[in-house]
């Protein structure tokens, strides 16, 4: 048994290392990924192994790097891009949704475009503008993209290992301050299926649907909840497209109601689709509308205030017990 | 009023017939006239090889103009390469035209002509090696015809079957970008691919003067500098960007741009196929010799409008149409081809019978292009599947089942 | 009485022009918005009367284009900027959600930036690709702009009068494929709020909800359903961010039941927003699931299959029917 | 090892602090070590006034070179405005380690330090006329002295309490902009309507050498050349983008850029802070009188870390940020001071204590500053209001009045 306690950033090192050991097509590319090993240290380490050619350090230009990726991937190279802060993806916006989300298609099969771009997301870090966004609805609108966030080691470990793989340009959001959060990884694990969601606590009186940073949260509710003899259920989403609507609906067709939590804004989130569909597919099972947790709509706020824009326990319960009062 | 003058010289249906499917209804019909360019005047224009700046090796004349630097590049052409040149530009001129005429006739939804553009297109596109690889605008048939794409595949988007209709592989030539600039940054991408894999081929892409405005490709100068990839900015200078000159985009020579991010840049005569070729065979051994990118400006003119959407007429004038016709890229080289004897009257009469023969085969082959299935709407948005689209597939099945259903009953 | 008939394309103009006329800081920007009048005429003639310093043909750059614009509303002018055609705005991404969007909060107040950007968006003109997107959705997610899409000639003309005079960014989403709809403008109106909607057909067994190029659509699809005895109330939403849940509430709590109609894919889409909210508002009066007619995940097809693709009056029908049916 | 060594010269907090609020946590806890500037030897490094592409006023040992071009931009200076430049910059770096100091002690989330840039702003800052505007990005400390922006209003948003703390119009210096190259261009748009209105005034804008290569900087060269709008593009080329050297930007100088868009680039030494006044100067009376823009880079040296999350240890050497010890703008300006007898030992006793007491002044108002309403998060998403924060609002008071409800029980 090859398991081993080690960090989420680190898991998300050491898959990368596996990718470059195991594909010499692999490569990695961003802003100070290099020498410096990335401004949260998730690359340390591989330029020293691997060699400037494999692991490179762009010029600071976003569109550049995303758009020199597509070139490196039409030539047969798998890049793993790096955005150094979820602020800082829009430079790069038009590559992404125009070009990378769309080849595929538009070559009518004949190219595939296996790219993978990490973005650090979400707050919970103090730090200045642009540092703390969750910018994942503006992504899954957009076919050709496939999106996920693990929420903690094992995941950001397998999950990059499928991302790798896939021949489809994946979105690899990364809870950014759950980089430290430790957490057990077998690297001989045969990992289920990347966009699937797992129910990670089961229950019976209620649905909570989360994914990346506000996982562990929606544990933390389910457990002060339990205390109070309510039985939550809670759903480790994965991936936010596709969304696994099946999973979600077989929670919901069971408890009767679902509470969706993300830090991204409310108002045409992620939460939106899936209390859209959810909906529809159960509506019948239904005993309250689907409510939803997450940001204002309003920039994300200065660090002294993301205490209070950042769904907490009390928020996530407040909407558990409007929930249970229907 | 005039747009789209093109120089084939057979029949063509009459003009002013409006496609159902115009990308951009708003721009109206506009009527067309028979450009005479076989007897245009000559020497008028403000570009000859007296411009230092310029490297000519064809006078509009037809005069082979001796060049320090580059007559090496083109020292060993022979005529029968010569008139292949020839043949490429008026077999690309002829599918052009044909390609307005369809448009015309509503089997296209649009069309953009490079006319005008032949040498600049023909020149770079013969200059290349077939392991080099190609990131083309829209506009770029003509070098499609030097990769050996079948003209008929470039029709499938202007007619609306189809985002791109060829293997991009096949022929080492990239699909048509119509966002403008961004295929710079993907030839930059790919060369750096090829620089990592110790291959020595080159990459050339293309792009238009109001391209050079957007940011992509100042950041494909920047990356390609740095990382000394082995790609040749090709940017045809048409003088135009839709309705907008040059001068809206920079004020100084567009070739200029180059040297600010360290690698050379130089302007030829987009009209000149054997300058093109020079020049471009230049740049690309530098590329392949692992001294880096180059830009190149073919400085040379949209003669028709913008796409067949577009009115000239609302922002240009016709001296200045007329000016360039003088310098036309064909009659140059057919000059030079009489003038040296390399050439005789049963060559042109073969090539006349090729256009033809391709005018034809083009017409029959896009009158016959089918629509679309439906379900492609679905097909290859992943190429691993993806949950929701294998649904929605699904859902639109059972919905046109529906119809059937009630047709049935 | 002022009120003229003229086509939507028109009223834009003649509001342009009104607007060049009535206060000298209004701008207009973009490429070939000058001699030409842009691709599509909207700004035919304003250059010839109002000069190039007030009717700029900009260079080939969507991002220097809008930030350009955000130097101008610093210095006191109010530009309105012309994105040429949809699936080109997204190089300009960066700077209308990191800049446009956020200058306000960020200098607490102190800054204003009343910069209109106006996209000719949606399809149905067979067009080529990128030239027949409906990306309202990822604009409407970020908070600090404000979006809307008339649907007629009379809104659009009013409407762009309150866009230009408005101190806070708007996107103005002109439904391109209505451009030659011809509508009474009344050019002396007193016009009601930018951000309400409006019912536009009363009826009682359930309501269609629809913006810019779609109401016209859900105006036929009433007409057809009355003829099989159905009463539909159709709603012109109008503005997409905010957007006026109390209309829809209103006529939901009526009807009970809704079908929201968009030409932009399904999945986190406008719909989704509205589905989510409506559902919570009007958990107790809802019939039936809300349902969501619009394009599929899937990029924008070509031309000869965006009759498929795109919402028609069968396949909002079958919403229709679908909802009765609960 | 070492970062942020600066010149204060009083006693600082010990340094291994790390605040619970970091930007960027994974960087780790970095040691100090006191940087001994003023016993740094001299002469060496790279760049001296034997460089011809490089303006230089002042050697590093503070002797006064002259230079035909741009001599005549400081001719009248007088000995008091001397000591007034030197004060700025001694104040300036004072406030600057103050203020990474606050932020080892919890007050700050984060500081980005001009430590070593002193002269490129205070020189630039200086050339500066009241109706002129700035757009700075999140590191021009100095500058915003020069406006008189209260240094204490910088600290807000790297506090945490705002994300911009200041009204741009007071003293027509905008907000810092963290997203890089973005303020180049609203930079070039606020020149635009300078030049509309036929105002005598201009505009800079300040960005770095990874700045440079962002799409967004290159379009601002085109749109200012185009327009011909008077900006001046202040880049302060550092020699780092976080741990990048500027080789990973551009492969030739960065002043060398402007010349392909049609302007004046030139490289100025950014440590000495007579000729960055100088070269400043000239360039904002090129855009005054019409000229259009210019692009000066300020060739110059982050001595400390890119921000207090940073450690440079990781990939720079000891011996590099020694070698630009040798050169630092302030020593090299007592220098000249002292040598041309500008200024005596109570001046600088003055400085020292106006430094002291600016740093008391900031310690003090920035422990003051109080964390803000949470209801601040609702305000001025918009000028004119929207529905969806009003509902909002309301529901986020009900929600906590929820517990005071609770509590209240
Ligand atoms: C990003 C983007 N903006 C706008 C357009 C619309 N458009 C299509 S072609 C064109 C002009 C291009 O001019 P140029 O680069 O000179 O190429 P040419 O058409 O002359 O070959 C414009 C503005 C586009 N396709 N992409
Ligand atoms: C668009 C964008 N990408 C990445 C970053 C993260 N980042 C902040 S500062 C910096 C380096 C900037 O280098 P330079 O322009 O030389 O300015 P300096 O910090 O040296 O003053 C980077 C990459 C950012 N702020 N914005
Ligand atoms: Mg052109
Ligand atoms: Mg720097």
């Amino acid at each position: 048994m090859a398991a081993e306690k080690m960090a989420l950033a680190k898991a998300i090192n050491e898959s990368l290392r596996r990718a470059l050991e195991e594909d010499p097509k692999v490569l990695i590319m961003g802003e100070d990924v290099g020498r410096l090993g990335g401004v949260f240290r998730v690359t340390d380490g591989l330029q020293k192994d691997f060699g400037e050619s494999r692991v490179i350090d762009t010029p600071l230009a976003e569109s550049g790097i995303v758009g020199t990726a597509i070139g490196l991937a039409l030539r047969g190279y798998r890049p793993v891009v790096e955005i150094q802060f979820d602020g800082f993806v829009f430079p790069a916006y038009d590559q992404i949704v125009t070009q990378l989300a769309k080849m595929h298609a538009r070559s009518l099969g004949k190219v595939k475009l296996p790219v993978v771009v990490r973005i650090p997301y979400g707050g919970g870090i103090g730090a200045v503008e642009h540092h703390s966004e969750s910018p994942e609805a503006l992504f899954a609108h957009v076919a050709g993209l496939k999106i996920v966030s693990p929420s903690n080691a094992s995941d950001a470990y397998w999950m990059m290992q499928q991302a790798v793989q896939s021949d489809d340009p994946v979105i690899y959001f990364e809870p950014k301050r759950r980089y430290w959060d430790k957490g057990e990884v077998d690297v001989e694990a045969i990992p289920g299926p990347l966009h699937k969601a797992r129910v990670v606590r089961e229950g019976t009186d209620l649905t909570l649907a989360a994914y990346g940073p506000m996982v562990k949260l929606c544990h933390e509710v389910a457990a002060a909840a339990a205390e109070e003899g309510k039985s939550l259920e809670v759903l480790d989403l994965r991936s936010v497209s596709p969304l696994d609507f099946d999973t979600i609906q077989a929670s919901v067709e069971k408890t009767g109601r679902l509470v969706v939590v993300h830090e991204a804004p409310v108002f045409f989130g992620s939460g939106a689709e899936i209390a859209a569909r959810i909906t529809e597919r159960c509506f019948y099972h239904l005993e309250a509308p689907v409510l939803r947790v997450g940001g204002f709509h309003a920039p994300y706020p200065p660090a002294r205030l993301e205490e209070a824009y950042l769904p907490d326990l009390d928020r996530v319960l407040d909407a558990v017990d409007r929930s249970l009062a229907y | 009023m005039t747009v789209e003058g093109t120089a084939a010289r057979t029949s063509r249906r009459s003009a002013g017939k409006k496609s159902g499917t115009s990308g951009t209804k708003a721009a109206g019909t506009t009527g067309t006239k028979r450009a005479t360019r076989t007897t245009a005047k000559k020497g008028s224009g403000t570009v000859t090889a007296a411009d230092p700046d310029l490297v000519q090796l064809l006078t509009p004349e037809g005069q082979r103009v001796k060049n320090a630097e580059y007559d090496r590049y083109v020292a060993g052409i022979t005529p029968e390469e010569l008139r292949g040149l020839y043949r490429d530009m008026v077999l690309t001129r002829r599918f052009d035209a044909e390609a307005t005429a369809l448009q015309r006739q509503g089997e296209l939804g649009l069309w953009a002509s490079l006319l005008g553009q032949e040498a600049a297109q023909i020149g770079s596109g013969r200059a290349l090696n077939d392991d080099d690889y190609v990131f083309p605008t829209y506009r770029e048939h003509g070098v499609a015809w030097c990769r050996g794409v079948d003209p008929v595949n470039l029709l499938g988007m202007f007619r609306g079957v189809n985002n791109g209709g060829w293997d991009p592989n096949s022929n080492n030539f990239h699909l048509y970008t119509i966002v403008i600039g961004s295929q710079t940054l993907h030839a930059t991408g790919y060369a750096m691919g090829v620089a990592k894999d110790g291959a020595d081929s080159a990459v050339i892409a293309y792009f238009g003067d109001g391209a050079s405005s957007q940011g992509d490709v100042a950041e494909s100068f920047t990356f390609s500098a740095v990382y000394n990839a082995p790609v040749v900015f090709f940017c045809q200078n048409n003088q135009w960007a839709i309705s907008e000159p040059t001068e809206r985009q920079t004020r100084v020579p567009l070739y200029q741009r180059a040297r600010g991010y360290g690698f050379p840049g130089v302007r030829v005569d987009g009209n000149d196929v054997l300058a093109c070729l020079a020049v471009t065979k230049w740049a690309l051994e530098r590329a392949r010799a692992g001294e880096g990118p180059t830009l190149v400006e073919a400085f040379t003119y949209r003669m028709g409008a913008h796409t067949t959407s577009d009115d000239p007429t609302r922002y240009r004038s016709e001296e200045e149409r007329l000016a360039w016709e003088a310098k036309d890229p064909i009659l140059r080289l057919r000059r030079h081809l009489e003038a040296g004897k390399h050439a005789d009257e049963a060559f042109f009469a073969e090539v006349e019978a090729e256009s033809e023969a391709l005018g034809k085969r083009v017409r029959e082959a896009v009158r016959a292009m089918p629509d679309p299935d439906h379900f492609a709407i679905f097909e290859n948005v992943y190429a691993d599947g993806h949950a929701l689209v294998d649904e929605e597939r699904a859902q639109f099945a059972a919905y046109q089942a529906s119809f059937a259903d009630a047709e049935g009953v």
